[in-house]
């Protein structure tokens, strides 16, 4: 396949250009705007899927890439300065993967909002957000540098902030798309100081030449606000995987984010925003391992899995479980990468936003359904469903699968992504026991997980309607192919086979099918050597994947590894594949036990643990922590002294205060005055005035004498000074 | 010496013309006033877009083409000098943009129409004045001369406390401009012992080059360097007018007093006269000086954006928050300038023009809020809400709204990005604290802008904000051409670095020498 | 020497003139009965002759300087020039008080008489080329200054104001000829070239001895220009007199004053030494305190008259800083400054005078909302006080900038930094009268009847100057660089 | 033998005698006559330099002059006090205070 611009920027015109057009003609035409968007999305997903087949049907080589830089602006003056900067196209098998994913999952997620939104009021101006957030996405995915990385970034931190603010009439909207965007903000800042800490080390902030430099060792040796630079810029870049995916201790937007109608939940935590964070750390893995953060990385993930997932437990709104899980999954990534499962990770982003899609699809399809005759709302919370499986079935099957695929059941795409990230961890365990602490919290998590996962589904879907003139007014799921189809089609996904490349775990060999593990094989770590002579070519240049050669890559999931070591991490991945097939089915089993049959009462577990209940509510008091304690305490009364300040004392006596300076003199003048003479006929006319001019009377007291005095004591002394 | 073009001579008295014509008109018939000073400011503008197409920018420096020389007083070898190059022109650009903008934004104005556009017409004589001046003294005629339409104009169509604020203005900018004065003075009378010069002159150009180095002058029996004891005079001159950290305190009230578009001007143009006397002035004339006081510069310009940025999130009106984010901003052109690099000084440049259209929206729009509810409350000062809902009262201003301020804080995509991101980029190597330190000063620059969003546009529509209309064609009209500035040169700023890098580049090659 | 004296007297018209017209005047007064007709006859007679008087100076302004009457007078071109400045303000001064209230109706007449005598003080003063001319202007112009403060003679302060300043005026040329006495001895001549020459040949004792004599005399100069610390005076006589008088003194005198005390700089500490440091050590100090002072003091003032007598002192000590620099350059920018302040000051006094008259007082509230009722006449005042304030591109800053320049020539600094500060702070002040105008509420609309179409062509005719010199003053500066300081050889 | 110092003192015995009349008496008349008597002491320098050192006619016009307008001097300044003393009917120094800043 050539690789032109013709080949490859409509990923990103479809929506985008959708999104300019829309901006016109949404309001009048809202359904050929819609339609334009899904259109373009289409185009975008279909492009997408040129690429992903040229990558992993075609080439099938872990080397492969594709680098394409075209000018952006230049700062050239002859003499003086060389400074350009290129935008450009980076694609190699985790882009194309990524392509696919975010393109698929974003079109299916278009075609459900068509569903979802069509009666709002505002149906239009929802695509061209979503337009443009899908840009946004896809921008990200196809850059060549951390420069237009962040631009997309930003882009998306825009358009969430758009859509979670949608129901800008709600104040919390409002309050919680703020804090959306200054939340991911906080990590932004620390991105763009890595970003500039790379640009002046490397020249470039290519991933291509931050690879190579790597390669090179330019960064050996260099300090930054006394870290070494390496360590400086990993960590900041990795602020940015904290903000925008939600990681301890900036989790706190997320959950909030869902005030945006669920379509966009399900985009924001699924396919896009929250996967750019995890995507971003995966791309400059070869920093962080370099930067030695890794144990931190790993802490961070697991701490953020088991703490969001202990969050969960509690919630009683559909859409908030589904948001806790999505911390907790990203925890997972992020483990993933801080163990080295670098394919795992990556597999477990992909499987996620494809399952975690599906969820908030779901969840959309039960809540739209759901309206409640009193208040004019949807229904979120789950004490108010139960026995739905019955009204809305293939929804019902839908989410079943979905989350058979997070709580890790076999065959199902989460057990084969959590499982190798767990099994990871459980191997770097077995080498330094600085990991023990995140792989039994990773663990944990995934008990939790499939724990609060099937309290979900138990209360939602099986039992007895607990409220039953909700359950009456809901109607019978209806087939529509904008609600169910979609549905489907991810539902199909969540099957572990399409990544493991086993349908049924290698035991089961359908016949006609080549079972390759195409996944593990073409996502590798970027091996930073191979960059040292990269080649990039300016768009309309004749492609340079002709004269390259690349060989079709082999699956050898042993080649980081001696045959001792490979020995021991097998043992140890067997171990951990059936510790979490247990586990899973032991969260299944308590889920079970306490909200199905209804044998433990969950009551008593929450008055045992009554001050962790609270805490687990409360959000473990971070948004009370951020809220009050830094911004209610701290900054604004602080800003508010500031301000005071600078108008009242520093305007006031700095700037206002020469003219105070000039009667204080002229006070003075008139304070010597009156210890030299005494005052006489006062002509004040007020108690006040008379008040002042006794005390600070003048040189010019209006008595001739005196003039004539000083005429001759300043003479005088003119006379002493100078004779 | 002169060039052969005569344009900027066109440019600089147009408005003069307006002026003139105004006043032949009688003060009864103010329509004929107001189409008067919007057809002579849309000439002025496209008289400067014609400057733009003619401009080459490939010469470093001054245009030959476009210089404009006259003797004036042959005594002080004072010449009517005029020049463009490629620092001056974008501002010369943005300034005929937004006083066209800004006679359509002043419509309403119904006190003494004739007086205002009068006064208006000569402000823009006057700020072309500055950035086309190519004798000091010129330049320094224009920049005194700009304060008097200035003080009437915020004096007589302000609000409240107008006359504090205009007194405020005026004292504080010509107390800079005179220390400003005796650099001036001084300058030109050390310019004939220099072997380069050999005259004495205020020719700007002949006087650049750091020719003033080796000089020490005496005071009070110390031995001082005389550039750098007149750099830190003109640097007060020119501070006062960016306004820089410890100056600024007379912007919050002459932004809050002045009439919309004054605020806008103040904000869009003014300011960035101070940033361009510190390129075409301070820079050239004493680089040696400039590098010796690199690290103040930085580190006032650090504390200009985060405390402007600290102060602006304590704000209760509006206005006054944007303000203290222009204070917060003109910070980042002060950091681009002391970084002195090439990225650093093309994006304080760009950062320039660029705040120049972003806040002239900002001001702008308030000024339409203005216009229908006559307060400008985010909370009222008994605690009750200014403004609530406007997001579902005004739908169209509210889309305007955010685009102006997503390119305020600086949003990539949008026109504040890549002119932060360049001076990030000049400045980290030198200053990485003061970089990092400046990049929370964005981080508060988001939240206090989100803030003020949040409490005046989400949220249930308040009582009185019921009876608003959204902005009627005449405001989409003149917002429009900044929504495209805003767009179009955030996505692509070439058209406007193209102009700027090579005399930019001249400007820092020149630093380079005595860093 | 009967030729001798006759080619003087040729060069001497225009004082003799102003003599003539002065008598003159004398004479229609007492000829002619209280009439209008009088009064028409009185004033033509006044212009008419004074107009004579200026274009006789006009034309004398490119004549070669020469030494007249046994050298005791100089008539070169910086005495003509100021003596054209003096002219100007006399004509003004007495076309004011013809049109003002607060002289009275039966003392206009005396009054135009009176200030055409200290006119010719004045010129003789500026031409003075030894310590007896010296003297005798000195006194020419006060002895009739003191009649004119105390003008209004039925008032108080008025009387009060010319015994202070009489009183004052005493001991200071008492002073200043008791310092005179010692020079003649000590040099053994009154002649300004002789004791020039005398000077450079005295020992380093002798300087010394003689350094209090000159402070004496320079407090006699001083007392004249209102210089701090000799301008205790000032404020009360200014304040006590009527309003045109205050113009008067604001002008004349302190023109006059200056005129001589440039030209003994000039004369007798021209060349570096001892004598010159000390000299211009004093002037130096004595400069930065004037204006300081002046304009601190202006700033505390409700009467705009007042506060612009007080900006008087400050303009005075602004004048000085040129003549500290001892140069050519600083002559020039003393005459540019004297010519632009002459019509500033006038336009600012003619405003204020006839504001004053309709209300009886002239206190800045009067001026509020007077854009609504004269806008030409508010734009005419707040060019005015731009300009006085030192605003480009008005004649006030050129003005300033000479003096500056002057200053910066001779590397003065610090002088110049505070002369630039004191701007600022003259700033405030000139600005308050523009904002009561401007920006306030108008008190009562009533017609003010001072504001006639000519009265108002006049200030705008005498505003004039105040725009263009500003900016094209390139031709005031050839005559200000022509009317260069002949010293007597 | 009468030297020039002799008169040089006795003028400024004169001088300060005027300085302390001006200074130290309240009433008018007598300060004015404390101007008399500085001018008269500077009339005798001048003649007295005259005299012992220079031997032209300078000094001697000088003190003509001073003569002169001394007179002068002293019959505006009081008719100015007899201005003065017809609205305020006093001529002590201290009355004439109304004029102050």
């Amino acid at each position: 396949m050539e690789y032109t611009l013709g080949s490859i920027l409509p990923i990103l015109l479809g929506p985008f250009l959708a999104f300019v057009v829309n901006i016109f003609i949404v309001k009048k035409w809202t359904k050929l705007g819609v339609f334009l968007s899904c259109f373009g999305m289409f185009v975008s997903l279909f492009y997408s899927f040129r690429i992903f087949k040229d990558f992993v049907f075609g080439k099938y080589s872990t080397g492969y890439y594709v680098h394409k830089v075209f000018p952006w602006f230049d700062l050239k003056a002859a003499g003086v300065s060389n400074f350009a900067v290129d935008m450009g196209i980076y694609l190699d098998n985790m882009s194309a993967v990524m392509l696919f994913m975010v393109a698929g999952c974003a079109f299916l997620i278009h075609i459900f909002s068509t569903y979802y939104m069509a009666g709002d009021a505002r149906y239009g101006r929802f695509f061209v957000y979503l337009s443009l957030f899908t840009t946004g996405m896809l921008g990200l995915v196809l850059s060549d540098n951390l420069l237009s990385v962040f631009i997309f970034w930003e882009l998306m931190g825009f358009c969430s902030y758009s859509l979670i603010g949608f129901y800008y009439e709600k104040e919390g909207a409002g309050n919680a798309s703020m804090k959306a965007f200054m939340t991911t903000r906080i990590g932004d800042v620390f991105f763009l100081v890595g970003i500039l800490a790379i640009w002046t080390t490397v020249g470039s902030v290519r991933f291509v030449d931050i690879y190579a430099a790597i390669a090179d060792g330019s960064f050996n040796g260099l300090y930054a606000v006394g870290l070494p630079l390496a360590t400086f810029a990993a960590l900041s870049v990795f602020m940015g995987t904290i903000g925008k995916s939600a990681q301890f201790p900036l989790q706190v937007w997320l959950p909030d984010a869902m005030w945006g109608p669920t379509p966009c939940s399900a985009l924001i935590h699924a396919a896009t925003m929250v996967a750019a964070g995890v995507y971003l750390s995966l791309r400059m893995y070869p920093l962080m391992e370099l930067g030695g953060i890794t144990t931190f990385i790993a802490y961070i993930g697991a701490i953020t899995a088991f703490g969001a997932a202990t969050i969960a437990l509690v919630q009683t709104d559909i859409k908030a479980v589904l948001a806790y899980s999505t911390i907790s999954q990203l925890g997972y990534m992020v483990l993933g990468i801080g163990v080295g499962a670098y394919n795992a990770a990556f597999m477990h982003l992909i499987t996620h936003a494809v399952f975690k899609a599906c969820l908030f699809l779901a969840a959309g399809s039960v809540i739209h359904s759901l309206h409640d005759h009193h208040t004019h709302g949807h229904v979120q919370e789950m004490p108010r469903m139960g026995g739905l499986r019955k009204k809305m079935p293939l929804t019902f099957i839908a989410m079943l699968c979905c989350t058979f695929a997070i709580a890790g059941f076999p065959l199902f795409s989460g057990f084969v992504s959590k499982d190798r990230i767990l099994g990871d961890a459980l191997v770097m365990a077995t080498q330094s026991k600085a990991y023990w602490i995140p792989a039994f919290l990773g663990f944990t998590a995934a008990l939790l997980t499939a724990f609060y996962m099937f309290r979900m589904m138990f209360l939602t879907f099986f039992g007895e309607p607990r409220d039953k003139d909700l359950y009456d007014h809901t109607h019978v799921e209806k087939l529509s192919w904008n609600r169910n189809l979609p549905l489907l089609i991810l539902t199909v996904f969540t099957l572990g086979g399409w990544y493991s490349g086993h349908f049924f775990g290698g035991w089961v060999k359908i016949p006609g099918v080549e079972h390759k593990e195409w996944f593990a094989t073409l996502i590798e770590k970027p091996r930073v050597e191979n960059f040292k002579a990269y080649k990039s070519l300016p768009f309309g240049s004749v492609d340079t994947g002709a004269d390259r050669v690349f060989e079709e890559s082999q699956f050898n999931p042993d080649k980081y590894f001696t045959e001792k070591e490979a020995h021991h991490v097998h043992l140890v991945h067997a171990i951990g594949a059936w510790a979490s097939i247990a586990i899973a089915l032991a969260g299944w089993f308590i889920a079970f036990m306490m909200y199905s049959r209804g044998a433990w009462n969950p009551g008593r577990w929450v008055n045992a643990f009554s001050g962790w209940y609270r805490a687990l509510q409360n959000k473990y008091y971070f948004d009370d922590l951020y809220v009050k304690g830094i911004l209610q305490k701290g900054l604004l009364p602080f800003n508010n002294l500031l301000s005071r300040f600078d108008m009242g004392v520093f305007d006031r006596y700095a700037v206002d205060g020469w003219e105070a300076v000039n009667r204080f003199f002229y006070r003075i003048a008139k304070w010597v005055d009156d210890v030299i003479v005494d005052s006489v006929g006062v002509d004040g006319t007020g108690a006040s005035v008379r008040f002042f001019n006794v005390i600070l009377r003048t040189f010019q007291n209006g008595k001739i004498q005196f003039y004539f005095i000083i005429f001759l004591v300043v003479m005088v002394g003119y006379i002493w000074k100078l004779v | 010496m002169n060039g052969h073009s005569n344009l900027l001579n066109l440019i600089l008295w147009m408005p003069m013309l307006g002026v003139l014509a105004i006043l032949l008109i009688p003060k009864t018939k103010e329509n004929w006033i107001r189409y008067t000073a919007l057809f002579n400011t849309i000439i002025t503008f496209a008289l400067t877009i014609v400057l733009y197409m003619k401009f080459d920018p490939t010469v470093p420096g001054m245009q030959q083409y476009f210089n404009v020389f006259h003797p004036w007083i042959s005594q002080f070898n004072i010449n009517y000098s005029l020049g463009v190059d490629g620092i001056s022109l974008p501002m010369i650009v943005l300034t005929s943009l937004l006083f066209s903008l800004c006679i359509l934004c002043s419509w309403t104005i119904s006190k003494s129409v004739k007086g205002y556009f009068a006064l208006f017409l000569f402000l823009q004589s006057s700020v072309f004045g500055v950035f086309m001046s190519l004798d000091f003294f010129l330049f320094y005629v224009y920049w005194e001369v700009m304060l008097i339409p200035m003080f009437f104009l915020i004096g007589i169509w302000g609000g409240e406390n107008r006359e504090y604020a205009a007194v405020k203005f005026f004292l504080y900018t010509f107390f800079g401009s005179v220390l400003m004065l005796v650099g001036m003075v001084a300058l030109y009378f050390v310019s004939a012992d220099n072997p380069d010069i050999g005259t004495n002159t205020f020719d700007i150009l002949a006087m650049s080059g750091g020719k003033f180095t080796d000089l020490s002058l005496r005071l009070f029996g110390m031995d001082i360097s005389f550039s750098k004891f007149f750099f830190v005079m003109m640097f007060i001159g020119f501070a006062i007018k960016v306004p820089v950290f410890p100056f600024h305190t007379w912007l919050p009230h002459a932004h809050v007093q002045a009439p919309t578009a004054i605020s806008v001007i103040l904000a869009g143009v003014l300011l960035k006269m101070g940033t361009y006397g510190f390129l075409r002035i301070a820079f050239p004339i004493f680089p040696q000086a400039s590098v010796h006081f690199a690290d103040c510069i930085a580190w006032l310009g650090l504390i200009n954006v985060v405390y402007g940025a600290l102060c602006a999130m304590a704000q209760t009106d509006v206005k006054k928050l944007i303000a203290y984010s222009s204070v917060s901003h003109m910070g980042f052109v002060m950091l681009g300038l002391a970084a002195m690099t090439v990225q650093g000084m093309n994006g304080a440049v760009l950062q320039m023009f660029n705040h120049g259209t972003s806040t002239a929206m900002m001001f702008l729009l308030v000024g339409i809020l203005y216009e229908r509810s006559h307060h400008r409350w985010i909370v009222r000062p008994d605690g009750t809400k200014g403004f609530g809902g406007l997001y579902t009262q005004l739908p169209k201003y509210s889309i305007v709204f955010i685009i102006a301020m997503f390119a305020s804080m600086g949003l990539p995509g949008l026109s504040g990005f890549i002119s932060e991101a360049l001076i990030f980029l000049g400045i980290y190597e030198k200053y990485t604290t003061i970089t990092v330190l400046a990049l929370f000063g964005l981080l508060i620059g988001a939240a206090y802008l989100l803030w003020m969003f949040k409490r005046m546009f989400f949220g249930e529509v308040i009582e009185e904000c019921k009876s608003y209309t959204d902005m009627n064609a005449r405001e989409i009209f003149y917002m429009s051409p900044l929504i495209v500035a805003v767009v179009v040169f955030g996505i692509y700023p070439t058209p406007i670095l193209d102009v700027m890098k090579v005399s930019v580049g001249n400007l820092v090659s020149l630093l380079a020498k005595f860093n | 020497m009967a030729i001798n004296y006759l080619a003087s007297i040729s060069r001497y018209v225009p004082e003799l003139l102003s003599v003539v017209i002065m008598v003159g005047l004398v004479l229609i007064e007492s000829c002619y009965d209280n009439s209008e007709r009088k009064k028409g006859f009185f004033y033509a007679a006044t212009f008419i002759g004074l107009l004579f008087v200026f274009i006789n100076l006009c034309v004398s302004l490119t004549e070669a300087p020469s030494a007249i009457f046994t050298n005791s007078m100089v008539i070169d071109p910086f005495s003509t020039l100021v003596k054209i400045i003096m002219v100007l303000g006399t004509m003004a001064a007495i076309y004011l008080s013809k049109e003002s209230k607060d002289i009275y109706g039966s003392l206009k007449s005396e009054f135009a008489i009176m200030t055409i005598g200290v006119m010719i003080g004045g010129m003789i003063l500026a031409s003075a080329n030894n310590l007896l001319m010296v003297y005798i202007g000195i006194e020419t112009l006060s002895i009739l200054s003191y009649a004119l403060a105390s003008f209004k003679k039925n008032e108080e302060r008025s009387s009060e104001a010319g015994l202070k300043y009489s009183l004052y005026g005493g001991i200071s040329s008492g002073v200043m000829l008791f310092g005179m006495s010692h020079i003649f001895g000590m040099l053994g001549s009154i002649q300004f070239p002789e004791i020039m020459a005398g000077l450079y040949e005295l020992s380093t004792f002798e300087t010394a001895v003689l350094i209090p004599s000159f402070i004496m005399f320079f407090a006699g100069i001083g007392y004249k220009i209102a210089c701090v610390p000799f301008h205790m005076w000032a404020p009360d006589v200014y304040e006590g007199s009527p309003l045109p008088v205050t113009a008067f003194f604001s002008i004349v005198p302190k023109v006059a004053g200056m005129a001589v005390l440039l030209r003994v700089t000039m004369v007798f500490f021209g060349q570096e030494g001892a004598l010159q440091v000390s000299w211009v050590g004093i002037l130096s100090v004595v400069a930065a305190l004037t204006m300081t002072v002046g304009n601190v003091s202006a700033i505390g003032q409700r009467s705009v008259k007042r506060m612009l007598a007080f900006s008087s002192i400050s303009h005075a000590g602004m004048m000085m800083m040129g003549v500290v620099v001892v140069s050519e350059i600083g002559t020039r920018s003393i005459l540019f400054y004297s010519i632009t302040y002459l019509f500033m000051t006038l336009v600012a006094f003619f405003i204020t005078s006839f504001v004053a008259d309709k209300y009886g007082n002239d206190h800045f509230e009067r001026f509020s909302g007077l854009i609504k009722r004269y806008p030409m006449m508010t734009i005419m005042m707040s060019i005015v006080m731009f300009s006085l304030a030192g605003m480009p591109p008005l004649s006030g800053f050129v003005a300033k900038f000479n003096i500056l320049s002057a200053l910066l020539s001779e590397k003065y600094y610090i002088l110049a930094l505070i002369a630039v500060l004191n701007s600022v702070v003259s700033l405030y002040y000139y600005m308050k009268i523009i904002r009561l105008m401007v920006f306030r509420e108008v008190e009562s609309m009533e017609p003010i009847v001072g504001f006639g179409a000519l009265n108002q062509s006049i200030i705008m005719t005498m505003t004039v100057p105040v725009v263009m010199i500003g900016i094209f003053w390139s031709g005031i500066m050839h005559l200000t660089e022509g009317a260069s300081i002949f010293l007597g050889k | 033998m009468i030297t020039l110092s002799s008169y040089l003192a006795i003028s400024f015995l004169l001088f300060v005698c005027g300085i302390a009349v001006m200074i130290a008496r309240k009433n008018i008349i007598a300060i004015l006559l404390g101007v008399e008597l500085i001018l008269n002491s500077c009339a005798i320098n001048f003649v007295a330099y005259t005299r012992f050192v220079n031997n032209n006619l300078d000094g001697h016009i000088m003190s003509l002059f001073i003569i002169i307008i001394a007179a002068a001097e002293a019959a505006v300044g009081l008719a100015i006090v007899i201005r003065f003393f017809q609205i305020r009917e006093s001529i002590h120094i201290d009355d004439a205070t109304q004029l102050l800043q």
